[in-house]
């Protein structure tokens, strides 16, 4: 993932030095952040300043969350937030903005404040994936039950295999010739 | 309040909760009436909820106070058998996503593998492929126009429609070996070729489809009594819409202009020409009709890519344990209710390290909790039907 | 031709003699004959309701292109007979948490209302069951008891759903009552009487709907809303309330309510083309003929409207019909008052 | 104008009234699917190999092949069963059959009233004589293939589950 040093100059937020060290947002100029981000297509954040780069992109205009999804690896939970960009020339591409949170206290901040369609989705990944997402209220299951144990997607949860064939033996019909019985 | 008989054209949303708080401040003596709200479980087991969706409505009277979305009852946990599966396995159950456009998943998976892997695909697999997915299209739009009209109890209407739909099984049918779960657009092309003289079976359906459509649309469509019950009635503002991430007919009847196949064009749609009708009205109605013209153009999409079929290879073989590179990709394509997006994460191995699903339906239904407060039971049937989820899709 | 019209008055007439000369006193041969109408009453009700349920299960897949039920039987007739055996069949579960003796109640009173109204129709010259004065009257009265049946359903059963329908019916047929009343008046100020009988004497010489189209309409459309059917099936809407009052209804109580619909439909269908078509005056063919196949035009008109319309919604059905309808229908009294004295004007001048 | 819908929606319904029927009697007319419908599943025990590519194929584990080494340690085929209770007709079996032993059908009739009746088993023609291996190894998914853990890299021999080669070594 390249790292997007230029994006995040672009977006306004100056060297990316400890967070909060970034201007007013938005005040960047807008075209030059444009066309970095139509140069690549994605964009690794600190957990820190994910809320303001997204922020900051919302207010280019154009930018619409589609999708926020996370992939279980060995160093830690990678969340990956889809943006599709309808604003320039080209064609509607993807734009992605990527968090990891660390495997032993899976924590991001929620960006439910900027686009309303997040909330779904973070329950969808909290819910399978098990990433808590913070500063926001009714962040409970949505697909699987309520009082479910254990995050499903997650590589160390073993599916129990259910048997195809009747172990029974002496349940099985009259076996006929050809096509099976009938 | 404007008087509005049975069949004008109710513009102001006319909600019954503004008529009742506004004789409630006229008449003191009313004030002291207690009512008292009460919670009533639409769904999972209920006529007109499409699946097991589940809406938790609070009611005073039989207007809708407040509505929380309860779903998951028809949650396979695909994505994670799909961590089990080799990427060929996986292929049919792509078709139990969106089961009403089973072949628009497969080529959504299929888009995703070949860009993964880098393979080719042979020209005439793109111009089959615009064939079936545009039959595959016609055929999910009118079980969405067929379920609208009978959850607003125009069974006749409903009849029509699915009869017409039959036409389109029988072709797809005819091409792939089976009517809903096709497995037909794999990676690398299509399975086989176009069956012969199937052009002359397109021609025969489509004739009896327009027929078809044209009553249906005389039936359903001037209907007063129709339009009283779904012009403006759960109307979406674009601003909203994008708001909440919605895609696809949903989006286009609030008035945004964004559809893949014009703004991202794959496969050969950026050699096809046809256009995107976009409503403005953002209310079940429009989201009604959108589809309706949705469904000239798909017929006009596959007139073309008949007419315009190359020779050649329907498929690039793939070797039975293939194995990609270890990468990323997500592809999206524009599937009957919206962007379908799918992120594959391979690590080498022969079966899919993550397979993650965007789903359009799942963020669509989001924006209902926000629109049903202020409508009655029966607008938020009639909204319900026109926003089209398919539950396969929301729960995976 | 006579003989033919009057066929049923000299069969009567006939046993009358018989039992006078066999010494019964006339209040026991009286009470005989009424036994013998009503038993003929209960009859014809139960024969109908086959009928007519066959009728629109046909009708209404013909509509929808389909073929509708033609396995049981020819043509499928004996399948509402197949459909009365499976619901007397059926278990009649009630819901524990039911109100029991409103639960119980609520269908026998609502078929009990509908057996009774046929009693008022005249089937033909002289042969109406019970020829009551002020037949129209009583007609409307005990039409609109059915209503407080239903509203025991829906809330005995306790349940939101039917609970939602029964207070749908009591709005919407309570509101539809007054607009039913007034397209009658004009039928009545024509034939200057309430005696269903004299109503249709009174056309002998040209239908009602001819003088009183706007009354026609506003009738059928009220009709509608007092059967619940098509565009005005808010009681019992499947799509929203499940099945709306009779949602925790099952086996034979719920055939009652089955039956008191379809009954009810004939019934009103009937008042229809009474007051409209002409009850049983017609040239040629007796009476009774007139009269049944008037009546089963006005069911097919009824059964098109049926399967061709969506439903509308409660409210703007209430403000279609205090706005729309009830101001038309007092219109309409205007408008027949005033062709009535002009019609008298020229008439005595003439003279 | 108020009216003039509900009258065309009148005229469509009548007119379609009298129109043809589309109802099809379907016992008495059994309807004609085109030829490449997926109904059922025919199998040629002849020409099977026992393979198991097609139990490899599978996607939901539903084809068990059952065989014993005959003479010259070649496989013979004992039986051929499919639980298609669990197949999604996808045709992934048919497609990596070698030999076409197992193809599709267009007879559709499969409704049966007990679920033992989804299981569908063919007979192999060769008979085991009694000297044979007692052990029928079952080549094939007995079950759907097992989650990969994270720690273990899949090995190249068990790309799905239970791909167990015959217990007498590795056959021909």
């Amino acid at each position: 993932m390249r790292d997007g040093q230029d994006i995040l100059k672009a977006l306004g937020r100056g060297s990316a030095g400890p967070a909060g060290a970034g201007s007013a947002d938005g005040d960047g100029p807008a075209g030059a952040a444009r066309t970095a981000i139509a140069a690549a297509r994605e964009l690794a954040v600190r957990p820190s300043e994910l809320v303001e780069v997204l922020a900051s992109l919302k207010g280019l205009g154009d930018f619409v969350l589609i999708d926020i999804d996370a992939v279980d690896r060995p160093e830690g939970f990678d969340v990956a937030y889809r943006l599709l960009d309808r604003g320039g020339e080209g064609p509607a591409g993807i734009f992605t903005v990527k968090a990891r949170a660390d495997r032993s206290d899976p924590r991001l901040p929620s960006v439910m404040s900027i686009w309303k369609a997040a909330d779904v989705m973070e329950r969808e990944v909290w819910d399978l994936m098990g990433v808590v997402f913070e500063g926001r209220t009714g962040l409970k299951r949505i697909l699987c039950k309520d009082d479910f144990e254990g995050h499903p997607l997650r590589k160390d949860y073993i599916l129990v295999r259910t048997p195809r064939f009747p172990v029974r033996e002496e349940l099985r019909p009259a076996e006929g010739a050809e096509g099976g019985q009938r | 309040m404007r008087d509005s008989s049975i069949g004008s054209a109710d513009g102001a949303a006319g909600s019954v909760t503004a008529v009742a708080a506004e004789a409630r401040a006229a008449d003191p003596a009313l004030d002291a009436l207690q009512t008292e709200e009460y919670t009533l479980n639409l769904g999972p087991q209920h006529p007109s909820t499409h699946g097991v969706y589940h809406a938790k409505l609070r009611l005073n009277g039989e207007s809708i106070v407040g509505c929380e979305n309860v779903i998951g009852y028809l949650h396979r946990g695909m994505e994670k058998l799909a961590e089990s599966r080799t990427y060929a396995q996986f292929a049919p159950y792509t078709a139990r996503f969106d089961y009403l456009a089973g072949v628009l998943n497969n080529w959504g998976y299929a888009m995703a593998l070949e860009k993964l892997g880098g393979i080719a695909v042979p020209e005439r697999a793109e111009y089959i492929r615009v064939i079936v997915a545009e039959l595959q299209r016609i055929a999910s739009h009118l079980v969405m126009l067929s379920s609208m009209v009978i959850d607003l109890n125009a069974v006749t209407g409903w009849m029509y429609a699915f009869t017409a739909r039959e036409g389109i099984l029988d072709l797809l049918e005819a091409v792939s070996g089976s009517r809903m779960n096709l497995n037909y657009i794999v990676a690398g092309g299509v399975t086989e070729d176009l069956p012969e003289e199937f052009e002359a079976k397109v021609k025969r359906t489509f004739e009896d489809l327009h027929a078809r459509l044209d009553d249906f649309d005389r039936l359903v469509s001037g209907n007063e009594i129709f339009l009283g019950r779904t012009r403006g009635i759960g109307v979406i503002e674009s601003g909203q819409a994008l708001e909440y991430g919605m895609t696809g007919p949903n989006l286009r009847a609030s008035g945004v202009d964004l559809d893949l196949r014009k703004d991202a064009p794959y496969g050969i749609y950026d050699k096809l020409d046809f256009d995107v009708p976009v409503l403005r009205g953002g209310d079940s109605f429009d989201r009604y009709h959108i589809r309706l013209l949705e469904i000239h153009e798909s017929v006009r999409l596959v007139e073309e890519a008949m007419a315009g079929l190359p020779q050649g290879p329907v498929r690039t073989k793939l070797p039975k344990a293939w194995k990609p590179a270890a990468g990323e990709v997500f592809e999206q394509i524009e599937s009957a209710r919206g962007i379908q997006g799918y992120h594959i994460v391979s690590d080498g191995s022969a079966k899919p390290y993550r397979m993650h699903l965007r789903s359009p339906s799942f963020v669509n239904i989001g924006v209902l909790p926000e629109l049903a407060p202020g409508l009655t039971i029966q607008d938020f049937v009639a909204t319900l039907a026109s926003l089209d989820i398919v539950l396969g899709e929301i729960d995976r | 031709m006579q003989t033919l019209n009057d066929l049923f008055l000299i069969v009567a007439s006939f046993f009358r003699g018989i039992m006078g000369s066999l010494g019964f006193p006339p209040l026991l041969t009286d009470a005989v004959m009424g036994l013998v109408s009503f038993v003929a009453v209960a009859a014809l009700v139960t024969v109908n309701i086959i009928v007519i349920l066959w009728v629109d299960r046909r009708v209404a897949s013909f509509f929808q292109e389909r073929l509708g039920p033609n396995r049981v039987g020819p043509f499928g007739l004996l399948q509402s007979v197949n459909d009365a055996a499976k619901l007397i069949g059926k278990e009649s579960i009630m819901p524990a948490a039911a109100d029991k003796r409103v639960y119980k109640l609520a269908p026998v009173i609502i078929f009990t209302v509908t057996m009774i109204l046929y009693g008022f129709l005249p089937y033909g010259r002289g042969m109406s069951p019970v020829n009551m004065n002020a037949g129209l009257l009583f007609f409307i009265a005990l039409s609109s008891t059915s209503t407080i049946a239903i509203l025991m359903a829906g809330w005995g059963s306790n349940n939101k759903y039917s609970l939602l329908g029964g207070m749908r019916t009591v709005a919407q047929v309570i509101s539809y009552e007054i607009p039913l009343a007034f397209s009658m008046l004009g039928v009545v100020m024509l034939s200057g009487s309430l005696n269903l009988g004299q109503i249709s004497e009174a056309q002998r010489g040209i239908w009602f709907v001819f003088l009183q189209p706007l009354a026609f309409f506003i009738f059928l459309v009220s009709a509608l809303a007092e059967l619940a059917r098509s565009p005005f099936d808010m009681t019992e809407a499947e799509q929203e309330l499940i099945a709306g009052y009779h949602t925790e209804y099952t086996g034979m109580r719920f055939a009652l309510f089955f039956m008191a619909e379809y009954a009810n439909l004939f019934c009103v269908a009937a008042l229809g083309a009474t007051l409209f078509l002409g009850g049983w005056s017609g040239p040629i063919l007796p009476g009774y003929i007139w009269f049944i196949g008037k009546t089963w035009f006005m069911v097919l008109v009824i059964l098109w409207l049926r399967w061709t319309f969506p439903r509308a919604r409660i409210d703007k059905m209430m403000k279609f019909n205090w706005k729309f309808l009830i101001p038309l229908s007092i219109l309409n009294i205007l408008l027949t008052g005033v062709g009535i004295k002009l019609y008298q004007y020229f008439t005595t001048v003439g003279r | 104008m108020f009216g003039i819908g509900l009258v065309q929606g009148l005229y469509t319904t009548a007119k379609r009234f009298l129109m043809k029927k589309v109802t099809q009697a379907y016992p008495e007319v059994l309807p004609d699917l085109p030829p490449r419908s997926r109904g059922s599943f025919g199998f040629d025990a002849d020409e099977c190999i026992s393979c198991g590519l097609c139990a490899e194929a599978c996607p939901n584990g539903v084809i068990k092949v059952d065989y014993f080494l005959g003479e010259k340690n070649r496989r013979v085929l004992e039986r051929y069963s499919m639980n298609l209770g669990y197949c999604l007709f996808c045709g992934l079996c048919v497609e990596a059959c070698p030999k076409s032993a197992i193809f599709f059908k267009t007879d559709f009739d499969l409704a049966c009233y007990r679920k033992d009746d989804t299981l569908f088993t063919w007979r192999g023609n060769g008979y085991r004589p009694s000297a044979a291996p007692e052990s029928t190894p079952t080549a094939g998914a007995a079950a759907p293939p097992v989650a990969r853990t994270a720690a273990s890299e899949p090995g190249p021999a068990a790309a799905t589950a239970a791909g167990a080669a015959p217990s007498a070594g590795k056959g021909a």
